[in-house]
């Protein structure tokens, strides 16, 4: 029989959301199932009455990536209650009985991407810029940023001098709050911790406003396109490629996999609130001027000239 | 005069409007089962004196001092003066378009069971009162689907449910015709044998003559006096009222008339695509050239809707054939008939008219911007002040200044601009639908020679009018409408009120 | 049809009852039609997965929210105001009620009363303001879209409050019992028809015209066999959904007050024209403070729903639902001038915008075309409503 | 204080003028009031940098894309309707302008005509619906809102379009050169004035009432000082920001054509209105269809701006920047029944609001805070506004 596959994407608004589609539909198809793709435009009521939906459509598989991971316990336990294997994406879904969370070390993303800017710089003033405040990746990124940095704002060689979340991970909103912050600051900041690409992106023509653009040191993630072309251009310090044809790919198998009634296996186990759930996670590559043609661009996740253009 | 044992007394009444002052000392008091009439110009201050008794501008917000059965009246709003048995019509409609006659008439005094309106109730006390004001339509009838008159009626009806002692009747004739102003004056004259105190305010002398029992004058917000009604004649209100005498109310002129230029018909206009009902049925009519046509007939017989198919204006379906000066035009939208010269001043001031929150000059230039703009559309201020300066000189337009917003101008003014932003595109026909409507007699009389002016420039002129005197004391010839067809094309010459009823009314 | 017989039948000052009548069906027409429509065409694209009971319990249920802050909205838009608020004010109720439950773990009773409490002093709050300080509408909630937003999450302080309690899924999550559903329905039609033909008698005491008597037979059995019809096909799945009862008794509840109380035709009565309500001595500001409060109300009623379905209270939820809520209304023939409206309509602009955004993401439309196809058919929807009203 | 004066002298019949003059006056004032306290309060909190020469470009600049949005809904507003689609349009004309720049590399001149061509043809689009049509502009918006923002997503395929070239920097990022600013500003100061002298002695001529002299001197002194300070202390920092010339220009030119032209008076008057303004014979549909479409062509202007600003056309941008242009309106004293409304009150609620949002963001208050704040502030000023109308 064919596998029937639901994806309920959180925003297909954000770059990397068509690339884990892409590869995944791609995949998936190729292993011979069949896939409905939903976004919800980062709304959870949407969200919910999708994955609703596609229950009523009899897909045997739900591959989620939560706009909000903590309000799906419901649905999943209807989807469960008809048998139906779920899958959580990048995302971790709280509270849910699910099967399965496949994703990047996010703790982990944040160490590297902290770690990337201290070794740049490792004093002076710093801007927090996180991410969505709904997302919970978003706080395991600021968890893994502390870990690092916590010691040496204790020590005072590091002060903090603003601390403000992006709604929606929107590049709009992040160019305002930089804006401000850098007259707040007159300009001295030194380093802007930026959650991931399209925040960077917006905090980036900020600075460039002020000529900043490449003195401040400043972070991202995903590997976007117009991010890696930043980064090879020097006005971003660094991004996180997180292969994501690989997970995406992954994906794919053990949803096909479940499909069928088997079990995949896992590298580790993470506690969502309800249960341990067996989890497969990747590690992210922190990517820089110097190694993007080894990592980006020879997985072929951009191509030479479109990042060299 | 003032005896201690009237009913109500306002003495020394002053009310300002953010600087203006509207009423400057006023005196007034009633007895019980009097009528008493309350004349002055257009802006006297009649409204506002009826406004600051009923409670529509509360107490504290005049000066003076008001004493009802013996007590001083503090009403705060539009209730607490009516729980003391004082009702009022006002001179606006004040009703719900979307709701029915019912749900008006008892609007704020719904009659509940368990808090469950009463239908039943309701519905036998309306049939009742519709009965008395002789209105024969149902009361579950939606008021937007009534005529003005109609909607006046059921103002009556309202004000009679309220069982009042004391009843302001502001304006209630204005948009009547002949037979149901009887039906009022009949039902005032009720009232007044039942004990019930009114005071009634109207531009037509005759019925104020005919209904009180003593007359008060104001004028410019002072009062000028209060004498019996037996001890005055129409000329003395006139010139109490005026300040100076008027000698003849309609000051018919000789004009040539010329050749005809304007023939329309057969018009029929449907009431909406769902009834075969017509408005109007097959009305055909000429008209000359320098001539004032009149257009007498019943509420509702279907006036206003013939001129809005000849004025391109009627919203329902209608056929409407044209022929200007012997060729056939096609009027689509009311743009084309202003595009041939003809315009037409409405019926409803304030919803058709006016641009209430624009300053009266901007209302008068509105329809003729064009005459004064130019490249990119621009306004030649200087040209489009001097107009509107010429346009309220021309009609003595009473405004405190150009730039005033045109709703806080007295309703006869606001007429006086409706009509100088028409006359401004110098049209060759000019329809005016009901044009004296609610207006003093010192104005009217200015209106008609205003329009003896224009037809001896050569402008015919079409008046539609529910005051018989008017029809008969200024047109050259009658047209008589009835339920929407046409019953007699009459020559003005001993044309009597009779006569024109009789051709209203007469069987076919 | 039986509308043509009736207008021969009448006499001249009768056909305008009659043709007012008639138009209000035509909407109530264009509406089945376009539902009709609309269904149909989601049967055959989904290889009818569409219409399958559980399906359409999916779809009642989401619906249950909007269609309940539409009764709300239709009455402040009824008065002639405005709210913008709404969806924050869902979303702050919401979570009210999520940290009630999670954090402070009160009894669900408790909980549902203080959230209702909220929801009414909220409401309150607008009205407040409007009715009594004169602030425009707009402007009072869209500050409340604003503010609400901001308590949300600051007092959540950002973070979902989850998971909620077991006892707070009835809300949203649970089923009524076949039996009951069924006997209740039974019930309620016969109360119902029992009413309509009191109702009629008065009307031919009265001598007012009335529908034959086969069109009105003929138009309540099909009200029975929908009603029935859909109740069984509910119990087929898993019975009548819990928020799917609340909003078709606060349906009924609030049609009842638009249409049978003083306060229900004062509320059209200010929105058709303020000045004449107060000159006929209307409490105008407390009319108004009434109706900002009973939206408060309602939208404690859909918060709760909403926490429930969520199983959480979240910082977004809510978001932007007020643009939900209105558009029902205003496909649902309610004017936004004021004056005109009604509850039954409003439900079912909710239900016609929810069968689309159900019936498309079964078909596995993209999302972008969602949106580009929904905004599309509002439109046209609207646009028929208007162009079937003049033609009338 | 001046207008204290004329009241004295003038007669009573002048004198109702005259308070209503003091009353457009005081709005103002109250205005200029707000913006002061709100300007003090926030140089105090943030040790004076909130008033260095390089935040006032900033805020200037962030008011620019709002304030251009707030000129075009204003007229829509005036004439009784409401724009909801703006954010969306925007966004797509942004993206659109983007994809020519990025994608297709047109010369910037081109992709300008083209953007603006593109806006005006959405902007014709929804008028026509709204005036040949006659579906409520709320529904013809809210449609757009929707479609849009999915044909944005759409043809982007969702993702960011970037980087714009540099050309494309001119239109959002450039400043002018010092002397520029100073002699244009010089020459528009001439040129106001001897306009405003010739207005007076037109009054004077019409006997209409005029302001004494000296009233006159004091005011236009000021407004000369202020604008010239202003130019200064931009050109202290970088010049006059690009866009916040567009935004000047465009705010003249649309207050010439409000109260100048025939065009503006007739969408004051359908807006008072429609039947009389249609009886006066103008031509309601046609003059409705050009609001929309220069409202359109104006969401062109931002949508370059803010493509040039982001550098980038972003499929999520312009997101609920209807409620802040409409939230402008408001604030600036339009009326959202129609009929009354200036573009200058317009832009200063732009500035107002966005001196809130930059003001907080620079004090670092967390966001949750900013919201509510924006929320009461937002109110307290209409609030304010709608007293202060009533005292005089
Ligand atoms: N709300 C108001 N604001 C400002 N001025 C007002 C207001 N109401 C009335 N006025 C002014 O007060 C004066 C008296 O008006 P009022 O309506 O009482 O006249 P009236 O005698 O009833 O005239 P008419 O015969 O035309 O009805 C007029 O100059 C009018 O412009
Ligand atoms: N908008 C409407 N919808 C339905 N019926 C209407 C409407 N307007 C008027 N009517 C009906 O049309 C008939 C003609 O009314 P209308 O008032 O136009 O006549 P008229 O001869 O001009 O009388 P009036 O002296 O009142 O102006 C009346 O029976 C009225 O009930
Ligand atoms: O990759 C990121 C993802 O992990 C997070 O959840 O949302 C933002 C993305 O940039
Ligand atoms: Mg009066
Ligand atoms: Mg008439």
């Amino acid at each position: 029989k064919t596998v029937k596959i639901g994806m309920a994407i959180d925003d297909l608004r954000l770059e990397r959301w068509q690339k884990d589609r892409d590869f995944f539909v791609e995949k998936a198809e190729a292993l011979g199932a069949k896939v409905y793709v939903q976004s919800s435009n980062s709304n959870e009521t949407t969200q919910i009455s999708q994955i609703e939906n596609m229950i009523s459509r009899g897909v045997d598989v739900l591959v989620i990536i939560p706009y909000n991971g903590k309000v799906l316990s419901n649905v999943i336990a209807e989807a469960k209650s008809e048998g139906i294997r779920v899958l959580a994406y990048d995302r971790l879904i709280n509270n849910a009985d699910i099967d399965f969370y496949l994703s990047f070390d996010n703790e982990k993303v944040g160490e590297l991407q902290a770690q990337a800017l201290i070794e740049r710089k490792a004093d002076g003033n710093f801007f927090l810029m996180g991410g969505s405040p709904v997302d919970n990746n978003a706080k395991l990124f600021r968890q893994g940023q502390m870990n690092v940095l916590q010691p040496l704002i204790d020590k005072g060689d590091i002060k903090v001098v603003g601390d403000q979340w992006v709604d929606g991970w929107l590049a709009e909103n992040a160019l305002k709050i930089m804006e401000n912050a850098l007259t707040a600051n007159d300009n001295n900041i030194d380093v802007v911790v930026a959650s991931n690409d399209s925040t960077a992106g917006g905090a980036i023509q900020a600075l460039d406003a002020q000529g900043l653009a490449g003195k401040v040191h400043i972070s991202g993630q995903d590997a976007d396109l117009a991010a890696s072309r930043r980064v090879v251009a020097g006005t971003q310090t660094m991004t996180i490629y997180k292969p994501i044809k690989l997970l995406a790919t992954t994906a794919a198998e053990l949803a096909v996999q479940m499909g069928n009634g088997q079990m995949p296996e896992s590298n580790s186990s993470l506690n969502n609130g309800t249960k341990d759930v067996p989890s497969y996670l990747l590690t992210p590559i922190p990517v820089d001027k110097s190694n993007i043609d080894q990592t980006v661009i020879a997985d072929g996740f951009h191509s030479k000239d479109d990042v060299y253009q | 005069m003032m005896s201690q044992s009237s009913l109500l007394m306002m003495s020394d009444i002053v009310k300002k409007f953010s600087g203006v002052i509207a009423l400057n000392g006023v005196n007034f008091n009633l007895e019980r089962g009097e009528v008493v009439s309350l004349c002055g110009e257009n802006g006297s201050g009649k409204s506002t004196l009826m406004k600051v008794l009923t409670g529509v501008h509360p107490h504290g917000s005049y000066e003076g001092q008001i004493i009802y059965k013996g007590e001083p009246l503090v009403s705060r709003n539009i209730r607490d003066s009516e729980a003391k048995g004082i009702a009022i019509i006002h001179q606006e409609l004040t009703l719900v378009k979307e709701l029915s006659i019912l749900e008006n008439i008892f609007l704020g005094a719904e009659i509940t069971s368990y808090g469950v309106l009463d239908h039943s109730a309701m519905f036998k006390q309306t049939e009742s009162l519709l009965k008395r004001v002789k209105l024969d339509v149902s009361p579950d009838t939606v008021i937007r689907e009534l005529g003005v008159g109609q909607q006046q009626l059921v103002e009556i009806a309202k004000a009679l449910s309220k069982k009042a002692e004391v009843l302001v009747l502001d304006e209630p004739s204005a948009p009547l015709t002949e037979s149901e102003t009887r039906v009022l004056l009949d039902i005032v004259k009720q009232l007044r044998s039942e004990g019930v105190s009114c005071v009634y305010i109207s531009h037509k002398l005759t019925e104020v003559k005919e209904i009180s029992d003593r007359i008060c004058i104001i004028r410019d917000g002072e009062h000028i006096g209060t004498q019996d009604a037996k001890h005055m004649s129409t000329d003395d209100i006139i010139s109490m009222m005026v300040g100076r005498e008027l000698k003849q109310l309609f000051p018919r002129e000789e004009h040539p008339i010329g050749e005809e230029i304007l023939k329309v018909g057969p018009v029929n206009a449907q009431q909406s695509k769902a009834s075969n009902l017509k408005q109007v049925n097959q009305v055909s009519f000429s008209l000359r050239k320098g001539e004032i046509l009149g257009v007498a007939g019943l509420v509702g017989s279907g006036r206003t809707e013939l001129m809005q198919c000849l004025f391109g204006s009627y919203e329902g379906i209608y056929q409407c054939p044209i022929e200007l000066d012997g060729k056939a035009i096609k009027i689509r939208h009311n743009r084309d008939a202003l595009n041939h010269g003809i315009a037409m001043v409405p019926e409803d001031r304030k919803r058709h008219g006016i641009v209430p929150i624009m300053g009266v000059g901007q209302n008068i230039t509105l329809a003729g911007l064009n005459m004064f703009s130019g490249l990119g559309q621009t306004v030649n201020e200087s040209a489009e002040q001097a107009a509107i300066e010429q346009s309220i000189q021309r009609l003595k337009v009473k405004t405190a200044s150009a730039e005033l917003a045109i709703k806080s101008l007295s309703g006869g003014n606001q007429q006086k601009a409706i009509l100088a932003k028409f006359l401004l595109l110098q049209p060759r026909i000019l329809i005016l639908d009901e044009p004296t409507r609610g207006i003093d007699v010192g104005a009217k009389y200015e209106i008609y020679k205003l329009m003896y002016q224009l037809v001896k420039q050569g402008i015919s002129i079409i008046m539609v009018s529910s005051e018989l005197p008017e029809v008969l004391g200024i047109s050259d010839r009658v047209l008589v409408m009835h339920e929407g067809k046409l019953k007699g094309l009459l020559d003005n010459q001993d044309l009597s009120q009779e006569m024109v009823m009789d051709c209203a009314l007469a069987e076919e | 049809m039986s509308s043509q017989e009736t207008t021969i039948n009448s006499t001249t000052n009768k056909v305008s009852l009659m043709s007012n009548l008639k138009k209000m069906k035509l909407q109530v027409l264009v509406m089945f039609a376009a539902i009709a429509v609309i269904m149909l065409f989601f049967y055959f694209a989904t290889e009818g997965s569409y219409l399958t009971p559980r399906n359409i319990s999916n779809l009642l249920r989401q619906t249950a929210i909007t269609g309940i802050l539409a009764i709300g909205m239709v009455f402040v838009i009824i008065s002639a105001e405005i709210d913008l608020s709404v969806g924050s004010m869902m979303g702050l109720l919401g979570g009210a009620a999520a940290i009630m439950d999670v954090w402070w773990q009160l009894p669900l009773p408790l909980t549902i009363v203080l959230t209702l409490c909220a929801g009414f002093l909220l409401g309150l709050w607008n009205g407040w303001w409007v009715a009594y300080r004169k602030v425009p509408s707009f402007i009072v909630t869209l500050a409340g879209l604003l503010a609400f937003r901001g308590i949300l999450i600051g007092i959540t302080g950002g973070s979902t409050v989850a998971p909620t309690t077991a006892d707070m899924g009835i809300i949203g999550q649970s089923y009524l019992p076949d039996m009951f559903s069924l006997i209740t329905t039974v019930g309620a039609l016969a109360v119902f028809f029992a009413w309509q033909g009191k109702l009629r008698k008065t009307r031919t005491q009265h001598k007012l015209s009335n529908n034959p008597v086969t069109g009105d037979i003929f138009k309540f059995g099909l009200i029975a066999i929908f009603a029935l019809g859909t109740v069984l096909l509910l119990n087929d799945y898993r019975g009548v959904p819990t928020p799917v009862l609340l909003l078709v008794v606060l349906m009924f509840a609030a049609a009842f007050m638009a249409k049978k109380t003083a306060f229900g035709r004062r509320i059209y009565a200010i929105g058709g024209n303020l000045e004449a309500s107060r000159l006929s001595g209307i409490n105008v500001e407390r009319t108004k403070l009434s109706v900002f409060a009973i939206n408060g109300l309602l939208v404690g009623v859909a918060g709760l729903i909403l926490a429930s379905r969520l199983g959480a209270g979240s910082p977004s939820a809510g978001n932007i639902a007020e643009l939900d809520a209105i558009a029902a209304c205003v496909i649902g023939g309610t004017s936004l001038a004021g004056g005109v409206g009604t509850v039954f309509g409003a439900v079912m602009g909710a239900f016609i915008m929810a069968s689309l955004d159900n019936g498309m993401s079964m078909m596995d439309v993209p999302t972008y075309w969602q949106s580009i196809i929904k905004g599309s058919i509002l439109l046209l929807a609207v646009w028929m409503d208007v162009a079937s009203k003049k033609r009338a």
